[in-house]
């Protein structure tokens, strides 16, 4: 899960690490009142979980509150990456001498955080790490042991950072990993972390990314949650415990299992079609989960056809079966259905769907083929 | 004959008295899976399954009075890890754990400290093990699949039963299944069961299932290229996968352009593995 | 540093541990008010840093808020095992079914925290681990990740704890481990922990043992300490950083390094005589060490003879030759001073220290033999 | 010859700008030790000892420059645990820490990380490592022994130097001593040194120096009479220490009838060791 930049730096605030002054605003007459608060020139943030705001028109200066207002009204009016602006964020505009940048993720490969840091900051630190990997220096810390002093020292002097800031960053850096841990976070950002004109340290851009699996000791994290950023039938899916993710095929697919329902899209492609979403129905179909799958899946106007791949396993055929059954009568609908199930008691299974008007197959090619076909218009039957 | 778990295997069920623990462990005992005891604190006295399997309050005593030497574990996300640290801290070799959803921090924790241990995890969010005829730990269904000389290794749960069937249709037999789990920081990978296979006496093949996200698959490529002497052949799901998802597993994710399904891909063809396009091209290539 | 029975309990308190009602009482008058307020019968507790309180009268019942000031002044009489009662711990009494054992120490020999647990509570713990060992629950603690659950549940197992108890022990472990933890003890102990007749857990007793070499991180548990149960003398030594231990004999011991001090007292002993004091005088004895260091143990009057033994190696044997001559001028005493002197620079310094009314000695052994002859009165120069 | 320090030490001086550790290092230097670098955070670039030595802002940097193998630690308590973990670390092979009044929990983080790592420590508060004519690690006066074939092991310090300069008195050369320092969690112990004494060619016989408290003398003895050939002395300081009092060193205490000097000097004697009654006699024990 995402945060938003204004709330990373206020979770960064909380563990002392220096941020600008400012405030969110949700109205331009709110960012207006801000920058008269603040007194001084301010820098105008769209609040959206994309990157690339800068380049889309999403972060502008204001010398005036007049101007602030006026920024603010274009910044509201527009959409970036697709996705609407609800908030921008006020801040007080830094003097910056120079912009580095201080992270800390997971490495799965080494199984352990990783502390990042470069003295090229304020840009897309992937790109970085592609082009010029040298110019990261990263820091593996121990699990059980926690981030050392030490560390932060090997950094500090990796970037090249004055001497005379390293009492300061190495607090930073103790903060962001604290930030870290006690957020459960998969990625805690600063970038850039800027020396101002005045020979401070200053975090002038945040970014959080939650691990989900944490939610449940983190119930003020989970409330952050930004609604806006996912499709409607996403927050939807996830009320019933569907993994779904749209996307923007025509071929709408209810799969048991993570990589089967991967393998189901993937399938959908190699015979020329083109999957309309990602779904996992989980272990153990219930009538509930799938009429609630199906009318996720049939709520996008996209979908012209829907595959049902479902292996029963410790999932008996024959339960799945009255659960499609129950679904089918309360989400009543002309879209062509192509089933295959297999697996345990999947014959009795078969015999439950017989009088359902729906396409069966035997084999996961053969569902896929037919799937591909109905949802380009061909009659099969 | 087999890897990892055989006739000799003496399981232990963490989470016996859960809905899932229960579940499962009658499943087990049916396939024939030796289950010499259970944990659930509080509960230590009791008796399971009328009457099979005895149930104790903590792995140590379960230990001690049973001489369990595998786990496996049912028990909810916010208490696994703390399952695993006990069963490693009580000299469990063979630590199986099912449970979906531990944090990724608690598992990078986790796997620092049975390192240490020198316990052996498999999973988390994993399927477990079948040995057909001799043992399963763990919830792939016992009737997919038959003995014979192929090794599986898997990230996934349902695709893994796919290939299974498939192989079981051609009259393919399997020495080991090993669900290694869809989570981003897990314990046994694709090269320590490889590795595995390779040493096993009665496994002549072997099928890899890899997925999107992480590099582990290349490393495995990497590792078949320089040690594997027997065949391997490969399927990798999630090629359509957009990137910056989870794709329910929560290590299924292609993250700043890494872990895509046409690397992996890539580097096993590379290192002489047949890759199938769909699961039920699998047998074939060994054909 | 030990603490006292009050201190460690407030220490449990603040971190959740049930301890029962009570207030400290400096008077008997204080005592019968804390009584009366606590409405309830009471336990007058002596609050000295030796174990034996029962058996010495130093733990007493008392029914009325009268009977608790006349059992308070008997307490304040007495002296137990040679330490005067200045404070008397008065707490609501208890009812109680059952008596544990629960504490947290370091096992040297394992190099981990151990916990220990035994149903035969109440009782002094050594000697339950000397007789009946198999009656205590030892659990050692993974310094890097703490105590967990589980192995709380192990002992609340190993000691047959009723299992509806075992969550509040679950949380009285975990809130001791914390204590240990936080404070830097080397002993955390609640003994006895009770059972009461309503089925609560209660520590009735609570002993503490912080880390001196922590202290410097502990500034709130350093000011806890109790001068009382030193001998003057030693908090004089630690003021000078001195390393200094009172004892019964009649030869004073002034020694660079700890492992030689004990030797030499050692030695002494060998040739028939008793050492007054444990002296480290520790690395480079400056003049004002080596003055304090000899005003220390010239205070002691049942000093007939004091040892230097100096071994010169970083520190120059010229360099304490010239401290002796300082402290000996400052210092006028007729008691006779037997010295040996070796190591860097020692002929320079015993030329320092020839004109000086001491004894000399070339070896240890012969230093001792010298020291014991002139404290028993013999002549010899 | 020697153990686990020689002429191919490459020393750093962790804390090498404060006062001891610039004076300790100028009398290492003057013993002929290579001291390669010193590190004190902040002070990177500047060079120490008329610019004998560079010094680096942190022990990774100072061992790519420099490449150091062993490291002696001189820096107040409260700092020292972490220049351990960074030695360690770094890949430092050799640690001695001389820091007296490092908090025990520390050590116990300490001593248990360091295990993971494989790195070796010696001490903390201890006088380090001493191999007569080719290196000294530590502060034990250089001129109070000769090269010989006397391995020297103690939890001491100026009692070790008393015990050095009686063997040069009698004219009885030392291969190394090492000194393991007086806490009650330290790093490398009696056992340790013992087998590296045991396997070194130039070793034929060993003193051991130990004192009161804990039971490292009792378990050394059961290694000596187990698994050593080659001759043993001992001494065991503090037979009139009362109990409960730590005598100077946080390790020499006596508790709950535990760590006494008597039961020391009886497991020694049935080990077979020969136990002095002062350390002037043990010259006279290899007679």
């Amino acid at each position: 899960m995402k945060l938003h930049e204004y709330q990373s730096k206020q979770i960064f605030s909380k563990y002392g690490i220096p941020i600008p002054k400012g405030k969110v605003a949700a109205t331009a007459q709110e960012a207006k009142l801000i920058a008269e608060e603040l007194g001084s020139r301010v820098v105008i943030k769209s609040q959206v979980l994309v990157g690339g705001r800068g380049k889309a028109g999403g972060i502008m200066l204001a010398k005036t509150p007049e101007q602030a207002e006026e920024v603010a009204s274009q910044i509201f009016a527009i959409e970036i990456k697709g996705l609407p602006v609800r908030k921008v964020l006020v801040d007080e505009a830094a003097k910056i001498d120079k912009e580095i940048y201080l992270g800390i993720t997971n490495d799965r490969a080494a199984r352990r955080p990783v502390m990042m840091a470069s003295a090229a900051g304020g840009v897309d630190i992937e790109e970085v790490a592609r082009n010029n990997p040298e110019q990261i220096i990263k820091v593996h810390i121990d699990p059980l042991l926690g981030l050392r002093d030490y560390q932060s020292r090997d950094i500090a002097a990796g970037i090249d950072l004055p001497r005379e800031l390293w009492r300061m960053f190495g607090q930073i850096a103790a903060s962001l990993w604290k930030v870290y841990i006690d957020c459960d976070a998969t990625l805690a950002e600063i970038n850039p972390l800027v020396i101002t004109s005045d020979h401070q340290l200053l975090a002038l851009d945040g970014k959080m990314v939650i691990d989900d699996n944490s939610l449940f000791r983190h119930p003020e994290l989970a409330e952050m949650r930004d609604l806006d950023v996912e499709a409607p039938s996403e927050i939807e899916a996830r009320k019933y415990g569907l993994s779904f993710i749209k996307l923007d095929g025509n071929i709408g697919c209810m799969v048991n299992g993570a990589g089967l329902a991967m393998t189901s899209m993937d399938i959908i492609k190699l015979f020329g079609g083109e999957p309309a979403n990602f779904l996992d129905i989980g272990g153990g179909a219930t009538a509930d989960k799938v009429s609630a799958a199906l009318r996720i899946i049939l709520s996008d106007s996209n979908v012209k056809a829907v595959l049902f791949n479902i292996f029963g396993g410790i999932t008996r055929g024959d339960e799945v079966a009255r659960g499609i059954l129950t679904a089918l009568e309360e989400v009543k609908s002309d879209i062509p259905m192509v089933i295959r199930l297999v697996g345990t008691n999947a014959e009795e299974g078969r015999a439950i769907l017989r009088n359902a008007d729906m396409i069966t197959a035997g084999t996961l090619v053969e569902a896929a083929r037919k799937a591909v076909a109905v949802a380009s218009g061909e009659q099969i039957r | 004959m087999s890897i990892l778990i055989d006739k000799n295997t003496k399981l232990m069920v963490q989470g016996i008295t859960g809905n899932e623990g229960l579940f499962h462990t009658q499943q087990m005992l049916t396939y024939g899976t030796n289950i010499v005891s259970g944990v659930t604190p509080g509960k230590g006295g009791e008796w399971v399954l009328n009457g099979k399997i005895p149930v104790f309050d903590s792995v140590r005593i379960a230990v001690d009075a049973t001489g369990a030497n595998t786990s496996i574990i049912f028990v909810p996300a916010r208490y696994a890890p703390d399952a695993i640290f006990e069963a490693a801290d009580a000299g469990i070799e063979l630590i199986v754990c099912i449970t979906e959803g531990i944090p990724v921090q608690d598992m990078m924790r986790v796997r620092n400290y049975i390192e240490q241990k020198g316990a052996r995890l498999v999973g988390p969010n994993c399927p477990g093990l079948l040995t057909p005829g001799e043992s399963k730990v763990g919830i792939i269904p016992g009737d997919i699949a038959i003995t014979g000389n192929i090794g599986v290794v898997s990230r996934s749960g349902t695709l893994t039963y796919e290939v299974l069937y498939a192989l079981m249709l051609e009259n393919m037999g399997v020495s080991t299944c090993v669900g290694i789990g869809g989570d981003p920081i897990n314990g046994t990978n694709f090269i320590d069961c490889l590795s595995l296979f390779e040493e096993d006496l009665h496994t002549d093949r072997v099928i890899l299932i890899g997925e999107i996200g992480g590099t582990d698959e290349e490393k495995a490529a990497e590792y078949i290229a320089t040690h594997m002497s027997k065949p391997v052949a490969a399927f990798i799901a999630g090629q359509t996968a957009p990137p910056g998802k989870h794709m329910g597993h929560a290590g299924a994710i292609v993250e700043g352009g890494s872990g895509l399904a046409v690397d992996k891909i890539r580097a096993l063809e590379e290192a002489g593995v047949k890759v199938a396009k769909h699961p039920e091209e699998i047998p074939s290539l060994f054909s």
